[in-house]
């Protein structure tokens, strides 16, 4: 009998090597691994680079991961917002390398990775100062741009309910970047909100079959789940 | 001195939901364009897209009755309405890209007279500058509008004949609302539809960094 | 209020022009639009290419297109088959274009389309006859073929379960191809087995969002919805 | 003359079935690989896919159990094993390009000793050949194992030096069962791993055109 179900946060992220390529679901708090983040601060890996849609916020989470020193470049599309002083503080103090790139051309280029796709052209940058260095041809009078493949070593999935194969649906906008990143890892690992028993999710409603899926671990809803913007902590 | 009253950011988001026609697709950008979602009447049924994976939302909550994991991609809680749905990233943008939008509605730090949107980077030399889905949204939404207040806080006109600032996207915009005027963009012109009562030509001009042209008009 | 409804196949075909691009949905014979095939007979525009996974079989829906003389061109994975006799017949008689790709460079250029990519790159066909004078490129080390968008001016697609604003479920593995196709297409016309108020599909599980559909027939369950394999006069 | 009998298609797709770990995500091509299907034991977790949209599928139904809308590539009925899953075709092939199935066994007209395949055209000439998926899942999969009889019907070798007819992939068989051997493709040659009871090395090399090597061993 198969079971990717671990026990513990840390049996989850063993194993992340120093200069792992690790992906990180969730836009904004919404859907975000919060434990697995949490776990790979244990874990210790250094040198990482993380991808993701943000740089953090406050000091928790991705935040306390760079402040912690493990990250040595970082691939998202919107670094700086509201409460990104860590990473403020690293990229100026030039400690942080950062890659900027389009949200929707992000997202595409984690796919690809998962899909097998080297390579796509897109119109998105074209004429901008993110086209710059980058190859563009024309396909049928109009430009675009050649972008490639985003994969990683791991990601770090939050789910909502998940068998122990590792099926997984998420929760409204939790869907996000989850379920795009689970597909581009060579190990994906999941923080799940809820396991049900196999046959307990629609076939017709999942959005991660389990080929996916690598590692389960159960942080129970409530408390532990509900996005952290809500958390007192960080109110 | 002026006689006319700017329209508040309320207000413009209400002229703008006034020119969406039913049965639309619309993505709204952070900022003044957010606020349409709240002006638009719940019978008439226009189809709000999010960049984090949702088609078909509503109005903000009451405070008692939000739900953490339904938010917007400005990252405000948001409600579903009947027939709406979820999916994640890559199909969203798919949407985006795919040309599936009838409008974005976007925010601008510049536009320029050539449709030209600028709205990301404040200097070429921002190297850590936030772009998130504004160059997807604009390269790839079927129709691009921009609301904007008209000026900046000091003053400077933000429709201009040449953006300064990084671009989003080249020739895209094909209408501005401002709080002071509704503008489209026509033939590299900025064409002037209509005014807040008590504004005159000159000074609207006198606001704007590129000629303005004037033939009200009423959209349908 | 918006409806996507139309009364009658006739209605939901109507205007499609000589020369048009036309898809067509499902696989074999699970999924497949066969009233709007037959309808788009009646309609009688010509000169069509048809996009279909396959080129027909016996002398019914597709293939009768076929035999009415009605399309210039076909883009498939798998024309022959056992009953693609109507095919064979025409394309050795140099009556019919065809354009052979391989199952997953078609959906993925048929995707491409409706995602807004002009093209990928992926390593299928590398050093086979089919990458023949196309564009062939090393990433990492591996060598990939350049493949282009594929859209459509009409998809032909059917569903499980729309409702009014076009929102669509498939059922089991009746997706195949209609859901993708329905993204690609500047008309993409649904024929659903089942009409559901607004409301009633879950917002999670709902595989094509009503910002893709643009006309839905509703041709009830039952013997004019069940897979034609399994009707009496082909058996 | 020969005291060996060979495999039937069902003891190949058996034997076949007995060397699949648990846990393997695993697509089956039309023909003999079909067959495992029905060969691996109900208690055994292999993960089936199909092209046309699903996962963990289960044997062929009963006559009267037969559902519809839910077949395999081979257009054969299938049934649903619980935890299976439903998507769409391009959700489906970016599993397999994306290099997610640790596995796929194809039948062969032709396998070089340097792991080329040839399964969908017989000549370079034909100009309706179709390939379906089959170049996708050749090019893909993390693992390429061919089934097929080791001779053609009139008795000509499959197992080539070099392939004669167009190639679906190059350099990707790891492995072949036919109905009288299982060969191992190791530094671009033939590796017989295990023959069946009676059949002689000389008759084995005597079917196929290219050299073969010796070095019999059990998969664990």
């Amino acid at each position: 009998m198969i079971n990717k179900q671990v026990g513990t946060t840390a049996e989850a992220l063993s194993g992340i090597a120093d200069g792992s390529v690790v992906m990180i679901g969730g836009f904004g708090s919404v859907g975000q691994p919060d434990a697995l983040i949490e776990a790979l601060i244990e874990q210790g890996a250094r040198d990482l680079t993380v991808v993701a849609n943000n740089a953090g916020a406050g000091r928790v989470g991705l935040a306390k991961l760079l402040d912690a020193g493990r990250v040595r470049r970082i691939i998202c599309s919107y670094p700086r917002s509201s409460g990104s002083v860590v990473f403020e503080d690293l990229f100026r103090a030039g400690l942080l390398e950062l890659e900027i790139v389009p949200q929707g051309t992000l997202a595409e280029r984690i796919r690809a990775a998962g899909a097998g796709i080297a390579g796509f052209y897109t119109p998105t940058t074209v004429g901008t100062i993110l086209a710059k260095g980058k190859e563009t041809r024309e396909f049928s009078g109009r430009l675009y741009v050649l972008e490639q493949a985003l994969g990683a070593d791991v990601a770090l999935i939050q789910a909502w309910r998940t068998d122990r194969i590792g099926n997984c649906v998420y929760r409204e906008t939790g869907r996000n970047f989850n379920a795009v990143m689970a597909t581009a890892a060579r190990t994906t690992i999941v923080q799940t909100c809820g396991m049900t028993e196999v046959g307990g999710l629609d076939p017709e409603a999942i959005v991660t079959p389990g080929i996916f899926v690598h590692r389960v671990v159960h942080i129970p809803d409530g408390e532990a789940a509900a996005p952290a913007h809500l958390k007192k902590e960080e109110v | 001195m002026a006689d006319y009253k700017p329209l508040s950011r309320k207000a413009m988001a209400e002229r703008i939901a006034r020119d969406i026609p039913e049965g639309w697709y619309v993505n709204l950008g952070i900022g003044i364009p957010t606020l349409v979602a709240d002006a638009i009447p719940t019978e008439k049924e226009i189809f709000l897209h999010s960049e984090n994976g949702v088609l078909g939302f509503g109005p903000a909550p009451d405070p008692e009755h939000i739900d953490p994991w339904l938010i917007n991609a400005g990252k405000q809680h948001v409600t579903l309405r009947p027939g709406g749905s979820f999916f994640h990233h890559a199909d969203s943008f798919a949407m985006i890209r795919g040309g599936h939008l009838d409008l974005c509605i976007l925010g601008a730090f510049e536009v320029s007279a050539g449709g030209d949107i600028a709205n990301w980077a404040t200097s070429a030399q921002d190297s850590a500058p936030a772009v998130g889905g504004a160059m997807d949204l604009a390269a790839g939404a079927r129709r691009v509008w921009v609301a904007t207040e008209h000026t900046t806080r000091e003053g400077a006109p933000k429709l201009v004949e040449t953006c300064s600032y990084p671009l989003t996207a080249p020739a895209v915009v094909s209408r501005i609302y401002t709080n002071l005027a509704v503008l489209d963009v026509e033939d590299n012109r900025f064409v002037v539809r209509e005014m807040v009562p008590g504004l005159s030509r000159d000074a609207l001009q006198a606001m704007t960094a590129a000629p303005v042209f004037f033939e009200e008009k009423e959209y349908a």
